[in-house]
């Protein structure tokens, strides 16, 4: 689960990561008043869970109430990358003197947390890493030993950090963001920039932090961060069926059980000439209640034009699928083709069953690739 | 012998007695598989179909001589079961529990993995070896005995793909589905050396999907420390972009992690990959031709 | 540092262990109105930091605050294996409907946590683990890994403790024993004994809790907790100029450098027929202020009738030692005779310091062995 | 050869600009030690007496190709600093420093140990091999070149012994000061192994104390693994009982820990041992003299 900027930095401020004052507001009068309340200069930063933010205008400073709530008003409502603007973080403005990067990522590899830090913050570090590979000090922290203070000046030392004032900061920090990512179940904390102000001051001036969710139900107060209006309407109804549901642009609606499977029958109806209109995993759920949930989140999108069940039965039986799909059409009116494939256990019967009842326009398929076949060719292509 | 599970499996089953332990506890029996021993704490004494339940593992152990756990307990308590497996002498454990902590299996990793202990999962199938032993929830009718070792990331997929292969005559040494959560107790380079020094293993067929560069250092595995010929698939080609872990993740695997790029790593390294289930079987049955 | 029953069971307190309520006391009037303000039947317990005390008196029921008052007169200033009792501690007395003993330490042979637990408690645990070994269960905890859940459960299962309301208080009662452990840098956690009241509430009765000495600088509220008055009046004075003393029973007052070369110097001394009257090691200290420290620590004693110096110089560097004797009987009155013998480095400039000077009464020996000889000798053996 | 260092030790000191740090490390360079880095963090680019000063001990390794670390930083530090040493890839952390929190040490031990790592001490005087490396504050002077190995958990009582064997004319192929804390990086066993393999010794004298089983557990293992004759000291017979670890302690290691104890567990494996420092001498004379 991502965090907003000022989600995470919430989670900083409760670490004990200096972060600036700030105040959340949905409105332009909001920002005004938030603006007000913070004094002097702020920024006004668009809150969304994608990069790029800041080239697409959605950060901006102001000198005045006024000229945050003008800000704001541009702001809010904004696209940027697919995701339209809802909130804006309006923060003290800060002076800065160095930007820094620094980030704690959950390395799947190494099966270690990894830090990054390199005093060539504030722009793409992945440009960084490319370019400047030496700029990048990296370090695993073995995770049952933990943190030790001399992780904190290898990385210190290695990025070439002299000035002592800002090495006792910046070791706080990397102690604080590693108590963090542990207490909170982080799969990744990212502060880019990390600025030393003029005086010397170190502050998270940004904040990326995703939260493991399979973790979450020991952390109900950030679990109640969750934006679901963060997400596409139907993903967002997916979500609350049980279904995994991404939507796509073409015509084949896809119903499979297992990601890998649903992904390959996306591949094999690319391969066939067609286009997915969707990636939709049943789970489990292959029982009649799981098979109406989820041809209720693929059948409202206007652009499918034919629908493909691929299922091969595990501990999903496929006898239950059938009886699912039968179920759902005594249900439900669905307009589209509906191309089945079912193999593995109790496939036989589940074919038997949708043989008996024959409903129109349900076309059964032996395998795979003449079932993604049918299912183009009836999409019209 | 075979990999991971075999005719010397002991099977102690963590969490017998809920629906799903006991039923696939059952189930793995069935098949043929060894399995001796149930734990549930407070249970001790009752017995599931005639597997005798104990409270510990430790006592399971004693009693019986298990020598691999099967972990069916719920994700919260799924870490806690790991490591009373291995503090009781357990070898292998394979966990098929999903929605583990990830930061609970970052330390059940570094905890269990040096000490020389075959890990497999969580989030996972399990393994199987046809006509030898099933740990797991693979639906063994599908798979046939034979020479070809199957690993793969995916449950379903591997088992569309050993219907494929069992279709056109070719039989499985072992399958071995490693799950795809963010910490998984074997990589496929574990499973690859694995299988790479069983001798009734000619034949080795990996299944990958989009995200992470553990198909790309296996490849690098395969090029540099293996005899066996390897035929890849791999899932996700028209797959949406999905989550990203931040810009953090590229940087770490030095990979763009999408299915092209896998592919073109493999291929590369004189791996073929096949373009879908079918292809991948056809694949296999061609090399194994080839071979005989 | 070994803790007071008391303190151990603040400790024990603080980290969530049941205890029952009570309070300190250092005179009967204090023990009266203790067992006043906690009401109803009260334990009046010695405290002291050795064993046996039940068997010593130290322990009585008392119905009403003037028996407390009563028992408190005549434990207050008893003397339990060389300890003198000078404080009690009123307790609410406990129902036992049975006991336990839970213990944990420092396994200094594996390295690790190690527990041990029996339903066989409120007895002598040597016994115990020597009659019957199987009803006593004993499990380390990796101390990286750290306390798991199962721990718990395998001793609770292995010890027989079938009732669900004991098994979750005891194993929450592990649980916190291992935090107190770990967070109070502790050797010893012993209960003994683990009640179980009638109505089934698991409580500690008693507390042995030992904090690493070393460790104590993070807990300056279990520093604290020493209790100088606690030691003979020579031993807190030797510890007070960072000598290490300890009185024994025979006529050869002994210094030297090291712990294991002093134990040796000890035996040497038993093997050519006399009786050490001390233990002294100087430590580090072979400057003149530790040699006249340490002798202002040994000489008091009327039991002395000879001194043996046996230093072998590694960093102490005998020459220093050497002046260090000069210096300290020019500045003190020392009536017994002085054995030197020093070796290592330095050792012939050292010699050459005693033998130009001469003072009275010092002899210069070139072995460890002769110097033991002549020390024995000279006491009078 | 020789154990724990010798002519292949290439030394970094951490703590190197404290005040023992450079007392010692200037010392053990004289000796003929390659004392060839130092670390102090902030002091990176300076010098002691011509060893140069790294901030990380990563950085030392990186430039001087160190592989064995001398721990003489403060003890609340101490633990932090073998972590650096481990991580940085040395493999033999020799811990002078006293006063080092047992928590600590236990957290370091079951971190470094199953690393493969040679860990001695802490509060130890080092090792010294005679005419090859001398690291820590053990007065070289006092030993020889030779075959004899000496293992001690005291300090002065060591110096004593090899005084007494030089003074025989018995040199000594290392000398280890294992440390008498709660946990010591090595234990007699760990050391008498080394010694067992190591060509260039051909005889072991091990001095022991009073208190814990160590050398209870080292006479099964003489009798058992080792091929080479030793020759035992005890100390405390005569010393006072002093604190005990409360009942617990006893139980653990199902041994008095008295030096009466000791001495009869080692001669019932046929370890001699000698009454005092001087016969402990003359013993391996006889033995060594038996030999040649």
């Amino acid at each position: 689960m991502d965090l907003y900027e000022y989600q995470g930095k919430e989670l900083f401020r409760r670490h004990g990561i200096p972060v600036s004052a700030g105040r959340l507001a949905t409105t332009p009068e909001e920002a005004r008043s938030a603006a007000d309340s913070l004094g002097s200069e702020v920024v006004v930063k668009a809150q969304v869970l994608t990069g790029g933010r800041g080239k697409a205008g959605g950060i901006k400073l102001a000198d005045s109430p006024q000229e945050a709530e003008h800000h704001a008003r541009e702001i809010l409502g904004m696209d940027i990358r697919g995701h339209v603007v809802k909130k804006v973080w309006i923060e003290e403005a800060s002076e800065i003197a160095k930007e820094y990067y620094l980030s704690l990522t959950f390395d799947r590899g190494a099966k270690k947390p990894l830090f990054m830090f390199t005093t060539q913050g504030g722009v793409d570090i992945e440009e960084v890493a490319d370019k400047t590979p030496e700029a990048l000090a990296k370090l695993h922290v073995d995770p049952l030993a933990g943190l030790q203070p001399y992780h904190a000046r290898r990385l210190l030392f290695a990025a070439g950090i002299e000035e002592p004032g800002e090495q006792k900061q910046i070791a706080a920090i990397v102690e604080k963001l590693y108590a963090a990512f542990v207490a909170e179940d982080a799969m990744l904390c990212e502060i880019n920039p990390l600025i030393v102000e003029p005086h010397g001051r170190v502050k998270a001036l940004d904040s990326k932090f995703t939260v493991d969710d399979n973790a979450l139900y020991r952390h109900p107060d950030v679990a109640e961060m969750r934006d679901l209006d963060a997400y596409p309407a139907e993903e967002r109804a997916a979500r609350e069926k049980g279904v995994t549901y991404v939507k796509l642009d073409g015509e084949v609606g896809i119903l499979g059980n297992g990601a890998g499977l649903v992904m390959s029958t996306l591949d094999v109806i690319a391969q066939a000439g067609g286009r997915p209109a969707n990636f939709c995993d049943l789970g489990g759920g292959g029982d009649a209640q799981g098979v109406v949930d989820a041809l209720e989140v693929i059948t409202p999108d206007p652009q499918v034009r034919s629908i493909l069940f691929n299922v091969f039965g595990g501990i999903t039986r496929c006898d239950e699928v059938a009886q699912g799909i039968l179920d759902a059409l005594g249900r439900m009116e669905i307009a589209q083709p509906i191309v089945v494939r079912l193999d593995g256990t109790n496939a036989d019967e589940g074919r038997q069953i949708l043989a008996d009842a024959s409903p129109p326009n349900l076309h059964v398929e032996e395998t795979m690739l003449s079932a993604a076949r049918r299912a183009v060719e009836l999409a019209g292509h | 012998m075979a990999i991971v599970v075999d005719r010397d499996t002991r099977l102690v089953v963590q969490g017998i007695t809920g629906r799903e332990g006991s039923f696939h506890a059952t189930r793995n029996k069935a098949y043929g598989t060894q399995v001796v021993a149930g734990v549930t704490p407070g249970k001790g004494g009752l017995d599931v179909e005639g597997i005798p339940v104990f409270d510990t593992v430790t006592g399971a152990v004693a009693e019986t001589d298990a020598n691999t756990a099967m972990v069916f307990v719920p994700a919260r308590f799924a870490a806690d079961a790991i490591y009373e497996a291995v503090d009781a002498g357990i070898r292998t454990v394979i966990t098929i529990t999903e929605g583990i902590p990830a930061h609970d299996m970052l330390r059940v990793y570094n905890y269990v993995r040096p000490r020389g202990i075959t890990l497999v999962g969580p989030n996972c199938p399990g393994a199987l070896s046809p006509g030898k032993a099933n740990v797991g929830i693979i639906p063994a009718e599908i798979f046939a005995e034979g020479r070809v070792g199957l690993v793969s990331r995916s449950g379903t997929l591997t088992y569309q793909i050993g219907h494929e292969l069992t279709r056109l005559g070719i039989g499985q040494s072992t399958i071995v589905g490693i799950g795809g959560d963010p910490v998984v107790g074997s990589s496929f380079i574990d499973i690859l050396e694995k299988f790479e020094a069983d001798p009734e293993t000619e034949l080795v067929v990996m299944v990958g999907e989009i995200g992470g560069d553990e198909e790309e250092k296996a490849a690098v595995f395969i090029a540099e420390r293996m005899s066996k010929p390897v035929v890849a698939y791999i899932a996700g080609f028209t797959a949406p972009p999905g989550k990203t872990m931040g810009h953090a993740g590229a940087i770490i695997s030095g990979s763009a992690g999408t299915a092209q790029a896998k592919k073109e790593a493999l291929e590369a390294r004189g791996v073929r990959v096949g373009t879908n289930p079918t292809e991948v079987a056809q694949l296999v049955a061609d090399a194994v031709g080839a071979r005989a």
